[in-house]
């Protein structure tokens, strides 16, 4: 089996190891590092189909290498503004839960009230 | 020569990763960092050995970024633990 | 042994996300998840991916793995509570169910790859020569496919944007993050004075290497941020107040002259974000030069956070 | 020369290897945390120094064997930076078992 092959498949198992989490997980904080996992896999999975187009004496396909590289920064940009807003609702309600239910500390935010 | 530098590589990251039981067992938060920072040592090492089995010399590079953040993970644990223990509280909390 | 290495991290990091899932804790699955990231730098070196694996390093290492610890030491407190809203036992096979059909049917997709592969290589191979750079990464991000890399930054600074309009009103135009006490051990402000000019030489050299071997300004810059948030922690510098005019203007400069140069290329060679013949290199340097500053100050800031403090000292 | 210089990497990585199996080791059988942390520092300034220092004969330059060194010397300073201050957070909660 090629490193692409084996990669590529390690992708499609990481990706629903990280679909599985995302669902199952009721934490918000567990749910970012859930989606995190599915991009990894996403961008292995590019990856490996990168260097699938090993050619021209070159190690990989340099066009989704790069993409790949705009992917990470832009994939570590959402993970910053969700752990942000995780943060600010948990500063609001004195809890982090997506449930709407759930017993909220009040009057803890200027703003708040 | 190359060969045996991949398989130093593979023995050192094979030890490393029986580290990460640690990761498994804790039982402290701190235990864990101590694995990945173990982990990280480990990486950096396996990086060099690759890098000189593959003569690619950019991967020095790689393992020189990797030695400069090794240990910023530890750094915010720390901070942000000694900040709860002595009650840091965050100021929207406290008006 | 390439295929021994090869097989050993693919079961490394399967075991690694599967421990990011299911560890009881956060902190603990925050761990996994930094050793996941360090990992998969290793598995990018493996499939030749050198500036991958840079970016990797630099970002799925480091500054992830810093704003999720810091976030999930803070929220410890709210997992007993989210712990007793687990999915019941019929969810939970349902989610495995649609999970292994996802992985089933990307398996196949993988399997089933045309062969041989559709490349780009060699027509990147036949025009690198017009921008005078040797990395074709970075002939790619800054050339043939300029926009992506203008529309990224843009979205970058929307990011920080959005997670600056995350401030309680009357801390608006504030400091970010929680005051840092000068460290009263004396060890990490040793660290922080003895790290950083190292780091800075270290995201020059790497930033400017770009252009002919692995590296960027995306590697570069998050080396860059990562030694001024060290200062920061260590208590040695306070974050900016956002509201000041320098700040703003740097962390829009790179866009504006990446736009700029766009606009000169419609100008003077026909279609945005063209290069005049024989003036690529140098627009392609003048484009780097400002976004670095702006990739720097929006990727540390973005760590912060959203401001926090008033104006008031 | 050449057979010298190989047997050099082959000796020097070798004992690299050896600290970073002794350092798992120690993490994984020590009975608590402090002596788990000696351990770890063992494995961050000898194995990888001792990696770096086999490794020098394979350099193509002597720019690549400085930076080797530096990137040794960059990992001794976080490593034992990072060791000292899980060591206070540790210390502050008590050592655990």
């Amino acid at each position: 089996m090629t490193a692409a092959t084996l990669f590529g498949l390690c992708a499609a198992v990481l990706i629903g190891v990280g679909l599985y989490g995302l669902i199952v997980n009721p934490h918000p904080l567990r749910k970012i590092l859930a989606f995190n996992v599915v991009g990894s896999g996403v961008f292995l999975l590019f990856g490996a189909i990168a260097r699938r187009g090993a050619a021209a004496g070159m190690g990989g396909d340099p066009v989704p290498q790069a993409l790949l590289i705009t992917g990470i920064v832009v994939a570590f940009s959402a993970t910053a503004l969700a752990v942000a807003l995780l943060l600010r609702l948990f500063d609001v309600s004195g809890s982090a839960t997506l449930s709407s239910d759930a017993p909220a500390r009040p009057g803890t935010d200027t703003d708040a009230r | 020569m190359a060969e045996f530098l991949v398989g130093a590589a593979v023995f050192i990251l094979a030890m490393v990763a029986l580290g990460l039981m640690r990761i498994l067992r804790g039982p402290g938060d701190a235990d864990r960092i101590m694995a990945a920072q173990l982990l990280g040592t480990g990486g950096v090492a396996a990086v060099l050995l690759l890098g000189a089995a593959s003569g690619e010399a950019a991967t020095a590079d790689i393992a020189l970024t990797l030695a400069l953040l090794a240990a910023f993970a530890a750094f915010a644990f720390v901070k942000a633990k000694l900040g709860q223990a002595t009650g840091e509280s965050r100021p929207t909390d406290s008006q | 042994m390439i295929e021994v290495l090869n097989f050993g991290l693919a079961a490394l990091i399967l075991g690694l996300a599967v421990w990011t899932v299911v560890a009881r804790e956060a902190p603990a699955a925050v761990v996994g998840f930094i050793v996941y990231g360090l990992l998969l730098t290793l598995v990018w070196l493996q499939l030749q991916g050198i500036d991958v694996a840079l970016t990797e390093a630099a970002i799925g290492g480091g500054l992830t793995g810093v704003l999720l610890i810091s976030a999930a030491v803070r929220l410890r407190s709210t997992e007993s509570t989210a712990r007793a809203q687990r999915p019941g036992a019929s969810t939970r096979w349902l989610a495995a169910a649609l999970s292994a059909a996802v992985t089933g049917a990307l398996a196949i997709c993988v399997l089933a790859l045309p062969e041989p592969a559709p490349t780009l290589a060699p027509q990147v191979l036949a025009n690198i020569a017009v921008t005078e750079v040797g990395n074709p990464i970075t002939a790619v991000l800054l050339a043939f496919r300029a926009m992506d890399t203008l529309l990224e930054a843009i979205v970058l600074l929307f990011a920080l944007i959005g997670v600056w309009s995350l401030a309680p009103d009357r801390a608006w135009g504030g400091r970010p993050g929680l005051l840092q006490q000068a460290d009263g051990n004396g060890m990490l402000a040793y660290v922080a004075r003895v790290l950083p000019p190292i780091g800075i030489v270290a995201g020059i050299y790497i930033f400017w290497i770009g252009a002919d071997h692995p590296g960027g300004k995306f590697q570069g810059a998050t080396l860059l941020a990562a030694m001024w948030l060290l200062v920061m922690m260590a208590g040695l510098v306070d974050a900016p107040s956002i509201n000041r005019r320098w700040l703003r203007w740097l962390l829009v400069a790179g866009p504006l002259a990446f736009i700029a140069v766009g606009v000169l290329g419609a100008v003077t060679a026909g279609a945005f974000l063209s290069y005049p013949q024989g003036y690529a290199k140098t627009l392609i340097l003048v484009i780097e030069f400002a976004l670095m500053p702006t990739l720097t100050l929006v990727l540390g800031l973005m760590l912060l956070g959203a401001p926090l403090r008033g104006e008031a000292p | 020369m050449k057979l010298f210089l190989d047997l050099w990497t082959l000796v020097g990585v070798l004992a690299g290897a050896f600290f970073f199996f002794a350092g798992t080791v120690g993490l994984l059988r020590f009975p608590d945390s402090l002596t788990r942390l000696h351990a770890l520092s063992k494995a961050d300034n000898l194995g990888l120094g001792l990696v770096v220092l086999g490794l020098l004969p394979q350099m193509d330059s002597v720019a690549a064997g400085i930076k080797l060194v530096g990137i040794w010397l960059l990992v001794l300073l976080s490593g034992a930076t990072a060791a000292q201050w899980i060591a206070r957070t540790l210390r502050q909660s008590g050592p655990g078992p």
